[in-house]
């Protein structure tokens, strides 16, 4: 999914402690070095003396992408750490070489092509964003290189891509909304009208949500695109037809704490039902001040930020290793919320790669053995909720190269997220738009 | 009090003033000479420090100016009137006056003198300047360089383009400060004019300095202006001015 | 919502947007007019206004005192800025202004950069310092957005008055006329240069503050603002500040009317077409002067 | 004499770059595949500013003219790649020709604020039209669609050899426009326009002539980046790549004609290098634009014609 803005965070904290704050996380531009020089930015985690596996990770960590990337670089890291911990894959450490795609497509498939060619990684691994997927692709499938995402948009399961990209480690966006829809109609109305981002990952909402919707008997009544740079929303607002039942909004860009503020000035006490994508709230903190507003509207999560009464065992676990409190926030520091509800996906992806490896026997960087690795990959159907997979169960669709789990739906109580639905896998899978498979190894 | 020595002044690679002097008295008007391009302007504004030396001596009194900024050249109490006037044409008449003021901090005092000598420019105060008459801007600007108080005053071919009765306006003026003990240094096309107020002439020849001869004596000898001059120039420029 | 009451949300939300933008554009047009140069990296200034507002609010705590702090200490380090920029940078090669625009892209890049290394890649927000809601029967209004527009108007004024009333106005406009003649008149005009380019910086900077609680501060907050800028100092013809401050109200509120009524994509698309418009029946702008 | 050394520098330039295909480690190899697409957006960039004087910062849109024009027919009409690429080097063409009949109405900083404004339109063009462009996500083109006569454009070999000729088409060209009467009357432009005015030459031509072939060069290299490298975003029409253009000429040096190369090898390299140490590449991009216009504002071969090889065009 393509994601313009960089969600932000009310922090409350001086510029210093945020400095320091940075510092302890060792991950972003930012931090230990002032002129943005940290050591061993190419780093490698060498475990034993066994030849070890190397893993190309992509990484937003400058750009648009940056304060996702931060955090996807921090869970990566962490499951690096356990698995080669644990004796590596196929008793080979993990040596993940990381590198900065600037979150640009340009970028991005020039990184693809030094992991490929300089580094001589087995699997490329990472990014987020739609456009640099998309951009990044195209050279993954010339050089036959696996190249496994975590990117949640639905160019990979459309059949945009090609047969060496998957996304096994988290639902794609179709998927998601489609699962969304019967509740909405069920419990919040079925008059909609959508705000969403004006590109790429808004355009998937539009059209499967607007689908889905319409076949539980709702209907859209208006569609809101915003564009990718705006910040500030009081314009859209009287375009919210007033038979509206839910408003249904998906923000990305630097501006949500601006839009429900807004918004509550708009409305004041008088709203629709509103029902919201995580998305435009990721990494920012539910009580901030000026969410207020918020409370009481919906929300979907991948996977529910704050520990919940039913916390498993997996959640406490992931929690614990990827230094995640639960609030959801950093352990060092209670104002440095996590991008939750996606960044469990380069941990479970990394599994899934720990796992595909082992079964096609994968030996070296040769064609023979990344095309093994492509068929063992394909050949999975899924995976049960743990340690591996905290997340939940998962389905995987070996033509699509895509995988589908639960989702929850949470409502804003007390300044936290609080789960009342969660979705069965079965209501967002839909029928194969292509066939991976069947193309040319 | 003026005195300028061994001054070279460049234009990229191109040298305009050549080991340059000069020397100028209190009271004293110098009229200086030459053809187009030989350097007249130039000279001027190395004095303003418009143009950078590269060597030479420029001091005014006991003042260096050529190690000053361009901008504390006129504080040290020399008055410009540029070629064409360059008037700051957008502000009123009023305004103009005011930074001419203000180079020196000068004050009502001053500017009520300066208004006596051009009580013309007393009605127009609100105008704003390039709407005034070609002998009206002239005067402005000569008024703008007094309102400085100026120990010395360049005056680049203030006649340029005026009608008879503005040009004895200016050259009435010249002398009234002559009087005061104001050095001035006139360039002029109008040799016939020049010659009524100077008390000295200057050649300059490709940027060099050449004779300093008293007005009696080129009246009597027209040979130096054909010389330095051309004689095309100066027919035409005495024969304007006889008519 | 009926048309009426729609339309009217857009007026106020233009307005509102038109004040703002006339203030950065005014120091645009105000550096340009004066000094003849343009300056790429002036919605960085606006950028590092609104970034400066957060750290100061944030760290005075209480909201009014802390955007009183921001108001003031803002635009004073960012103006501080702009001077080390002239000395260090832009004096050396004499404001030559191919060389400028480049150099300014430059610092638009490191300034981009230095935000993003500490200030990080959130979009943080500002408390408004007032925190009311205006109440039309139709839809409520934010009542710091009119506060926004008050203080602009009063900010447009006193530049209006420093230009037009005040001695340091006149030097700049003398110097904005004839640099050498003002020079010739003891007017030190590297150090105008220096004055205007930090008020111009200034300006946008003050912007940057009171946007901040609508939009909250962002490292790459800067390009839409240069951009408007740029489109409202062409058509109000470059260094016309009257022309400056009229075209800022013509692209500010349609761009509200036609943001509200169609999409914001359109109405830079647009503007930038009523550019094209301009410049073919006056390519020196509406306000320009014909030869300067 | 000087014709002569001429001609052997920079056919030397263009013989290195085809050996170096047979040394090069495979991703540098690919690096300088895209390095000598983007040079020849670099040439077409450094007719416009090197040699008739005009700063453009909205070059990037004759980029995605090309790029956009090329990767749509192919997207969505299957035409073979030959043919999409002339249509992307015409559509470029006959843009910068419609764009250059109003923004060369202005000139100096107004000729650069109008070029880099209509760039933004036209990068909110691609987002408007997105159901058609995929906006910034943007659209990969399949391998399939990118065959010519049986060979496909994902082949490294063919595809390096293709981007040198494309690149050795633009040096050619170039060379003889800077050569020739027209040339020099860019020249002469860049100067002083209006010396050349008062000659009789009707500038505006001259000037429009100039653009229209920047914008052919450009838009040349962005259809074949669309269908060498099978991606087409609205991040190549975006300001960012209007200025990585003016950055390579400047480095390289403006107004000579191995500069763009030179400075696109340079600055990529630079940015990779540096990248090791640190993740900060606009630090790096901005310091290296205020650094030449302070120290070295005539680019590396600038100043090497300064200094010694006076016949460098």
């Amino acid at each position: 999914m393509t994601r313009s803005k960089t969600p932000k965070s009310n922090n409350q904290k001086s510029l210093i402690s945020r400095r320091a704050a940075l510092k302890g996380l060792g991950a972003v531009a930012g931090g230990s070095a002032a002129l943005g020089l940290a050591p061993g930015f190419v780093r490698y985690i060498q475990v034993s003396a066994a030849e070890p596996l190397k893993i190309g990770f992509q990484a937003h960590r400058t750009g648009i992408g940056a304060a996702y990337g931060r955090w996807y670089e921090r869970t990566t890291n962490a499951a690096v750490k356990l698995i080669n911990d644990a004796g590596g894959i196929a008793g080979r450490p993990i040596q993940l070489i990381t590198e900065d795609d600037g979150t640009d497509p340009k970028r991005g498939s020039e990184v693809v092509e030094k992991f490929a060619s300089q580094h001589k990684v087995d699997i490329t691994f990472g990014t987020l964003f739609s456009h640099v997927v998309m951009g990044s692709a195209p050279r993954a499938g010339e050089l036959k290189m696996p190249y496994y995402v975590v990117s949640e948009g639905h160019h990979v399961a459309s059949g945009a891509l090609n047969r060496y990209t998957f996304q096994p480690g988290i639902t794609d966006v179709k998927a998601q909304v489609s699962s969304m829809a019967p509740w909405i109609a069920g419990n919040l109305g079925k008059k909609i009208t959508m705000i969403f981002p004006d590109y790429a990952f808004g355009y998937d909402h539009r059209d499967y949500f607007s689908a889905a919707i319409e076949k539980q008997g709702g209907q859209v009544l208006k569609l809101l695109p915003i564009p990718a740079t705006e910040t500030s929303y009081t314009k859209y607002f009287p375009q919210i037809p007033s038979d509206t039942e839910v408003l249904y909004h998906v923000m990305v860009g630097p501006g949500v704490l601006t839009f429900v503020k807004e918004m509550g000035e708009f409305y004041g006490s008088n709203r629709p039902q509103i029902f919201g994508f995580i998305d435009s709230l990721e990494a920012v903190d539910i009580a901030s001040p000026g969410l207020e507003f918020l409370d009481g509207t919906y929300f979907w999560e991948a996977y529910p930020r704050y520990a919940q009464a039913n916390q498993s065992e997996a959640d406490k676990f992931y929690r614990a290793a990827v230094g995640v409190d639960n609030n959801g926030a950093s352990l060092e520091d209670s104002k440095d919320v996590a991008t939750y509800s996606h960044m469990f996906g380069c941990w479970e992806t990394l599994y899934i790669i720990k796992e595909a490896v082992e079964a096609s026997g994968y030996q070296s960087a040769t064609a023979a053995d990344k095309k093994k690795l492509v068929e063992a990959t394909e050949a999975m159907k899924g995976w049960k909720e743990g340690n591996e997979h905290p997340q939940g169960d998962k389905t995987f669709v070996g033509q699509i190269h895509q995988c589908f789990g639960h989702q929850f739906i949470s409502k804003v109580a007390g300044g936290k997220l609080e789960v009342v639905h969660k979705t069965e896998i079965a209501d967002g899978t839909y029928e194969p738009e292509t066939d991976y498979t069947k193309m040319a190894l | 009090m003026l005195r300028v020595e061994g001054l070279n002044c460049f234009y990229g690679n191109v040298q305009v003033l050549r080991d340059f002097a000069l020397e100028l008295k209190g009271g004293e008007v110098l009229c200086l000479l030459g053809r187009n391009g030989a350097g007249k302007t130039t000279l001027l504004k190395a004095i303003m420090g418009l143009v950078r030396a590269r060597s030479g001596r420029l001091t005014l009194d006991d003042a260096e100016l050529s190690a000053l900024p361009a901008h504390a050249v006129p504080r040290q109490g020399i008055g410009y009137c540029p070629q064409g006037r360059r008037l700051f044409s957008e502000l009123t008449v009023e305004e103009n006056l005011q930074i001419g003021l203000m180079a020196r901090d000068r004050g009502a005092a001053t500017l009520e003198r300066v208004l006596i000598l051009f009580p013309v420019l007393r009605e127009r105060m609100r105008q704003r300047a390039g709407t005034l008459s070609g002998g009206e801007q002239q005067m402005l600007a000569t008024a703008r360089a007094l309102c400085l108080e100026p120990k010395a005053l360049l005056l680049d071919e203030p006649t340029e383009g005026l009608m008879p009765s503005a040009i004895t306006t200016i050259l009435n003026t010249v002398r009234r400060l002559k009087a005061e003990g104001v050095a001035t240094i006139l360039v002029e096309q109008r040799v016939e004019a020049a010659l009524t107020v100077a008390d000295r002439i200057l050649f300059i020849e490709n940027g060099r300095s050449c004779e300093s001869v008293a007005p009696d004596v080129l009246r009597d000898d027209p040979r130096l202006l054909h010389h330095y001059v051309g004689v095309g120039v100066k027919r035409e420029r005495l024969g304007v001015q006889r008519s | 919502m009926s048309l009426g009451p729609h339309l009217l949300l857009a007026l106020m939300e233009g307005t509102v947007a038109a004040f703002v933008l006339a203030l950065t554009a005014l120091g645009l047009t105000l550096v340009f007019g004066v000094m003849r140069i343009v300056n790429v990296a002036h919605g960085e200034f606006f950028m590092l206004g609104a970034v400066f507002a957060w750290a100061f609010a944030h760290l005075v705590g209480n909201p009014a005192l802390g955007f009183l702090v921001a108001v003031i200490a803002s635009p004073i380090v960012v103006g501080g800025a702009a001077l080390v920029i002239d000395r260090a940078i832009l004096r050396r090669f004499n404001y030559q202004p191919e060389a400028t625009i480049v150099a300014t892209i430059g610092l638009l890049y490191i300034i981009q950069q230095l935000v993003l290394i500490f200030y990080g890649p959130d979009a943080r927000s500002v408390e408004a310092p007032i925190n009311f809601r205006v109440q039309l029967p139709w839809f409520g209004y934010s009542g710091y957005k009119l506060v926004v527009a008050g203080i602009a108007a009063l900010l447009l004024l006193a530049t209006w008055y420093g230009i037009a009333k005040t001695k340091l106005g006149l030097v700049m406009r003398a110097t904005q006329f004839d640099s050498e003649t003002a020079q010739a008149f003891g007017i030190p005009v590297d150090r105008v240069y220096a004055a205007v380019f930090a008020l111009g910086a200034m300006l946008a900077a003050i912007a940057g503050v009171l946007i901040v609680p609508i939009k909250q501060a962002y490292y790459l907050m800067g390009l839409d603002p240069l951009l408007l800028s740029f489109i409202v100092v062409i058509i109000g013809g470059l260094g016309s500040l009257r022309g400056a401050i009229i075209a800022a109200f013509v692209i500010g509120i349609s761009d509200g009317v036609i943001s509200v009524f169609f999409s914001p994509n359109l109405s830079k698309i647009l503007a930038t077409l009523l550019v094209a418009l301009v410049l073919i029946f006056r390519p020196e702008g509406l306000f320009g002067g014909k030869a300067r | 004499m000087d014709r002569h050394r001429s001609l052997a520098f920079h056919g030397g330039a263009l013989a290195l770059l085809f050996l170096l295909q047979f040394v090069l480690p495979p991703y540098h190899h690919t690096n300088f595949t895209s390095i000598m697409v983007l040079a020849t957006y670099g040439i077409g960039y450094n007719i416009l500013i090197g040699y008739t004087g005009l700063l453009s910062l909205g070059h990037a849109m004759f980029f995605a003219a090309g790029l956009y024009a090329a990767g749509l027919t192919v997207h969505y009409f299957n035409i073979d790649p030959i043919s999409a690429f002339i249509l992307g080097a015409a559509a470029a063409l006959a843009f910068a020709t419609a764009v250059g009949l109003v923004a060369l109405r202005t000139t100096g900083v107004s000729f650069m604020i109008v070029t880099m404004m209509f760039a933004q339109a036209c990068f909110l063009l691609i987002l408007y039209f997105n159901q058609v462009t995929r906006g910034d996500e943007g659209l990969v083109l399949s391998g399939a669609a990118r065959q010519i006569g049986g060979l496909s454009l994902t082949n490294p070999t063919f595809r390096y050899n293709l981007a040198l000729a494309l690149f050795t088409g633009a040096l050619v060209l170039c060379y003889i426009l800077i050569r020739s009467r027209v040339g020099r009357v860019l020249v002469a432009i860049r100067e002083n326009e209006e010396r050349v005015k008062m000659l009789g030459y009707h500038t505006f031509r001259y000037k429009l002539l100039a653009l229209a072939l920047s914008g052919l060069l450009s838009g040349a290299a962005g259809a074949s980046y669309a269908l060498m490298f099978g991606y087409v975003g609205a991040t190549f029409a975006s300001i960012e790549y209007s200025i990585f253009a003016l950055l390579w000429v400047l480095l390289g040096g403006a107004g000579t004609v191995l500069g763009p190369i030179i400075g696109a090898l340079l600055m990529f390299y630079l940015v990779e290098w540096t990248s090791e140490v640190t993740q900060s590449y606009r630090i790096v991009v901005g310091a290296a634009l205020v650094l030449l216009t302070l120290f070295f504002p005539k680019g590396i071969l600038g100043t090497l014609r300064e200094k010694r090889l006076r016949w460098l065009p």
